[in-house]
């Protein structure tokens, strides 16, 4: 097993890793940008090294800056989390080449998948079912009508290097493509550096599900049971579960049987992710796989109690994967809320700002994967996921009301969060019956969230509690003081001895 | 000794909540109710009835924000003088010409999707801005005629700068 | 099932059966004294209720008031969590006499199980193995002499109505009983208002297993598997886990069938745990019968899955206990640690003061089961334990890794803790052997922690750090701040029309 | 300008931790040392060269205590005045007469153990005071005669005040 190793990401998914890996006695090497000097993350590192400007193309997007600080530590290995360079098939090759360990994909498997027209090219020549579209990139919008015209609108538009939404345009009718594929193809350019750009028809109705995969360096493949990530507000996942409530136990083995030919197709080796959709007649439909850890993969740990991370690296070492596909037996629901720093009643804009006071839920049942403590800054520069809720119950229903239970414990302030959708999201009758496919949020619960009413009960004790503290402080408090202490004005550098922040 | 009076705007209600010297009283009814110290001064705690309440709050000149229990609450709150001052003022600003679109967040100006003296229609896109590698429409609130463009593709934007008046 | 509860407790366990509450959509109600005017716990309460001043015999512990706060909310039953009225069969029959339900044993078999001599008999008449000694209190200090000569030296003299280790001493020679005895007895007196003492012949290197007890009101009852406790200082448990490494499936079965025979000897009903002395040679014994929720039931729920709180509110309501013996299927390890506010380097003094900083560790495996808050005081009145840390694992080898790294991440400041004391225990080479019993931190353990070398490399770090600090804050941060600000000094009772405080 | 020296002790160790002009020296040796600011005065946060270390701690006029990766440390911290200061009373220390046996928590004096005159070791149990329930038993931390007992069985006594004390 590695003796250390570099975790090439920032906020919860690399304070995840560090935690598994210091339990495994490996030690943890963070790298941060300038923006994130006073992060969480490379406090909870052994090691940490600053490696740039706060522009992600300037610091975790780095190559050289990476490699150099991996080096610099004396690390063995690099976990890219998820995002950044996760899916980087060059990344991989330059890891490789510095002599360090990739801890993920071959470059090729991951290559393949990343490109979503050869996977979908892959996956046909395999046997695994695809959406009906086009197997490569549109050449221009002309090309792009003819394929809409022949498959039949809608359509949806994908960037062929693209994944969590971006880059991605529903067209409803002819005249509204050309529009849909620039800028589509505008922000494909912007996320993937490449602006190809495919199409698919588009389902009435899909329900989004996805396997886990693990597979090792010596040829075995299982998968750990699927999560439902249906619950989408503009194809970001908003809710994560499993099992799907849409699932037969036969339908469950036939979508598994299919992840783990199409991770056996492209040779893939590490944790993965293979993305189905399902339509409302039980047909399933290979959509992509994430060559990388998944943000939901806590819901799949919660239910089989295997660490995820902790595979990861031991596959990375070259050890044998010796769970087999029979001993994976999952007890119970998980769900996961994704809480973002952004401003739900304006629409979802992300919010930056100072976390002035954070109290998180515990107790039974709960899990917290959190990127931020308080003190926390949440900038402009980076996603603003800010932690990721997870709760496990007996049942479906049990895990639900724990996540309520715990939702309503959070206590945060200094920037609005997605807290009160997520609440609103379970708690409604829609999602308890599980009778829902990926329309759900968009095209109903937005809305209503949008419309719910007020509490006039709660409203006035709300209002006298406000009206006693104002009284109290007077009609402004100083929120302003935490940014003042936390700005760079503070810093004083005085190492000058060490190498890589020059 | 003049009454202490404090006036709390929660969406389209509003409570008056009064101090007394005999109590509190919220909308003329009594309310047990008195502050619980704590060692944060953005924490407010509060008995209020049989319930003791416990939030952080947000606060800045114009509004009060926070979480609650899971749900959202952004109230504005005034005590007396201030409310009379705040009418003193709005009945002036009737005379004020021209709505303005603004940056609802901070970023970058992508593309401005109209032009001066165009005529808009409420919830047309004014002007697609990104934030975080995510494009976002802002779009107008109201309908009326173009008059002015304050920002141009590729410009960096603050949470709340005028990208576009309306008259 | 209720629509409202009142928990008679505070602190960590009081929250924790509010949790549950929370997730049932039942109501919780809240007492607390005015000691604890800022605690967590009313705070996570749908309604609190000040019921006295800060001694618990004035508050927590007074019938009257318990009981006039339940009338007043409306509750229809109460949880008394563990500790105060917990085991207080007066309490449980004043219960039922204001026709409120008790979430718990019927007094009948609290009373029969809360007299060690009473229970003692019971045992022996139904065939569970008891330790050699008493089965009456003793008369006297002749008497107690008496009794010791018959079985011999060492014995251990113990409180008839004791637990947690009040009012227990261990006798290794005649000299001793005497002061031993009225030790005991005063302690018991103060503890539980009763100073009757009773005798066993203490074992030679026992390790202390129970076994948790579920018995609904139909004649159902099963047990959820072992827990091992032996891991205590002064009688007090430190760290808690789940299985036994001590027990085979023979001797599991075995034992869960003799704490099944126990509660069924004594009319048993609702939660309940059993707990035994093991030898070293496999022979186990009765010691006594916690008729209440335990504070280590955490372990428990985390390898079951089941929710025992759930179950005591359901068994309460008279529904039947569908769980069945062959159903429980325990997956992985568990284990607590017992974090309490106590000052390790001087000798496990209680602390007291206020809880200036916290930040709570979470992520894979952990959970969390805390009473405090940053803010929080630490007052002198009551149990000085905070918090609970718990871990699973697929082995006990990950659950105690994960522990370990949990409790590296506590960030806490303003009282002293039993954290490092803890790390250092489930870090030992004994701990990880498996092969301890219940001396094992009283004669071994507590010596070593108090003489760990210092570490010196870490130390030149912290103490650049503690410079830096210094150097810029001043030679005294203010730490008094939050203590001003806490005082009741700032109170202002302005609520006079409501009537339960007068 | 006058070098800035600070010294930190713990248990048995001190580190001379000097503030130059090219840098941060421990005991001599440069260490790139710097801290990063925090929101809470009493956290400490600092990049101690390939690592960042944060901790809360309690701070009083005599040491600095802490949990830092679930180890406690107790740290006295000087600055160069400080320790002239320090060590010209401790000088005048050696004439004070008597050692002081007090009590280690606050609570309640349940038996004093002793009688004035009393020929006690190192060790012997002094009194017993209960606090949280629980009896404890203060012992000697050296040996002597009783001179004087200041508390009587059933006093209440806060942490810190005397309980006995010894020549």
């Amino acid at each position: 097993m590695f003796r250390k190793i570099l975790v090439a990401n920032r906020g919860e998914i690399a304070i995840r890793v560090m935690r598994t890996c210091r339990e495994m006695g490996i030690r943890s090497v963070a790298i941060y940008s300038e923006a994130d000097r006073t992060a969480l993350h490379p406090q909870m590192a052994d090691e940490a090294y600053l490696i740039g400007p706060a522009p992600a193309t300037e610091s975790y997007l780095d190559f050289k800056r990476v490699l150099d600080a991996a080096k610099k530590s004396g690390a063995e290995a690099i976990h890219p989390g998820y995002g950044f360079l996760a899916e980087n098939a060059d990344f991989v090759r330059a890891v490789q080449e510095a002599d360090l360990v990739f801890v993920g994909p071959p470059a090729q498997a991951m290559q393949a998948m990343g490109s979503k027209t050869e996977a979908r090219r892959l996956m046909k020549s395999a046997g695994v079912p695809i959406i009906p579209g086009t197997q490569q990139a549109l050449a221009s919008t002309s090309k792009a009508k003819e394929a809409a015209a022949k498959i039949g609108y809608p359509v949806l538009l994908k960037a062929a290097l693209g994944g969590g939404g971006k880059g991605m345009r529903i067209v409803e009718k002819e005249e509204d493509i050309e529009r849909a594929f620039s800028a589509a193809a505008r922000e494909a350019k912007g996320a993937f550096g490449d602006d190809n750009i495919y199409l698919e028809k588009l389902l009435p109705g899909p329900r989004h599900i996805e396997f886990q995969i693990l597979a090792d360096k010596h040829g075995h493949v299982i998968h750990l049971g699927e999560r439902e990530c249906s619950i989408q507000r503009r194809h970001q996942k908003v809710i994560e579960e499993t099992p799907s409530v849409a699932l037969t136990p036969e339908l469950r083995r036939d979508m598994g049987n299919a992840a783990v030919k199409a991770a056996k197709a492209c040779g893939y080796v590490n944790a993965g992710t293979v993305e189905c959709m399902l339509d409302a007649n039980g047909n399933y439909y290979f959509l992509e796989m994430n060559t990388r850890l998944q943000v939901e993969h806590p819901v799949t740990e919660m239910v089989t109690g295997i660490d995820l991370v902790k595979w990861q690296l031991r596959i990375a070492a070259g050890e044998k994967l010796t769970l087999k596909q029979e001993h994976i037996a999952p007890r119970g629901h998980a769900i996961e809320a994704r809480i973002y720093a952004e401003d739900v009643t304006s629409g979802f804009l992300p919010a930056t700002g100072f976390v002035n006071f954070l109290r998180v839920p515990s107790g039974p049942g709960i899990r917290e994967d959190s990127g931020i403590a308080e003190g926390s800054e949440i900038s402009r520069h980076y996603d603003p996921m800010i932690s990721k809720l997870v709760a496990w119950g007996e049942t479906r229903d049990e895990a639900v009301r724990r996540l309520a239970r715990a939702l309503r414990e959070y206590r945060i302030a200094g920037v609005p969060t997605t807290i009160p959708f997520c609440l609103f999201v379970i708690e409604h009758p829609r999602f308890s019956s599980g009778d829902f496919d990926t329309r759900l949020v968009d095209e109903e619960l937005h809305r209503e969230f949008m419309e719910v009413p007020a509490n006039p009960e709660i409203e006035r004790s709300v209002a006298a509690a406000l009206a006693l503290a104002v009284k109290q402080n007077g009609s402004r408090t100083n929120n302003q003081r935490m940014k003042t202490e936390s700005s760079t004005s503070g810093w004083k550098w005085s190492g000058r001895r060490d190498g890589i922040e020059k | 000794m003049k009454k202490d009076i404090y006036y709390v705007r929660m969406k389209d209600r509003e409570f008056k909540v009064a101090f007394e010297k005999d109590g509190v009283f919220i909308d003329g009814v009594p309310l047990p109710a008195e502050l619980v110290p704590t060692a944060h001064k953005a924490f407010v705690k509060a008995r209020i009835h049989d319930q003791i309440l416990a939030f952080p709050i947000d606060q800045n000149d114009e509004e009060v924000r926070f979480l609650f229990s899971g749900r959202e609450y952004i109230a504005q709150v005034e005590d007396e003088r201030q409310r009379t001052l705040h009418s003193l003022e709005s009945a002036g600003e009737e005379t004020g010409a021209g709505v303005t679109i603004k940056a609802p967040m901070p970023g970058l100006v992508v593309k401005v999707e109209v032009n001066v003296g165009d005529s808009i229609e409420r919830g047309q896109g004014i002007a697609v801005v990104e934030a975080m590698k995510m494009e976002n429409e802002v779009r107008a609130q109201g309908g009326g005629i173009v008059k002015d463009i304050r920002v141009k593709d590729g410009q960096a934007v603050e949470k709340g700068e005028v990208l576009v008046v309306i008259e």
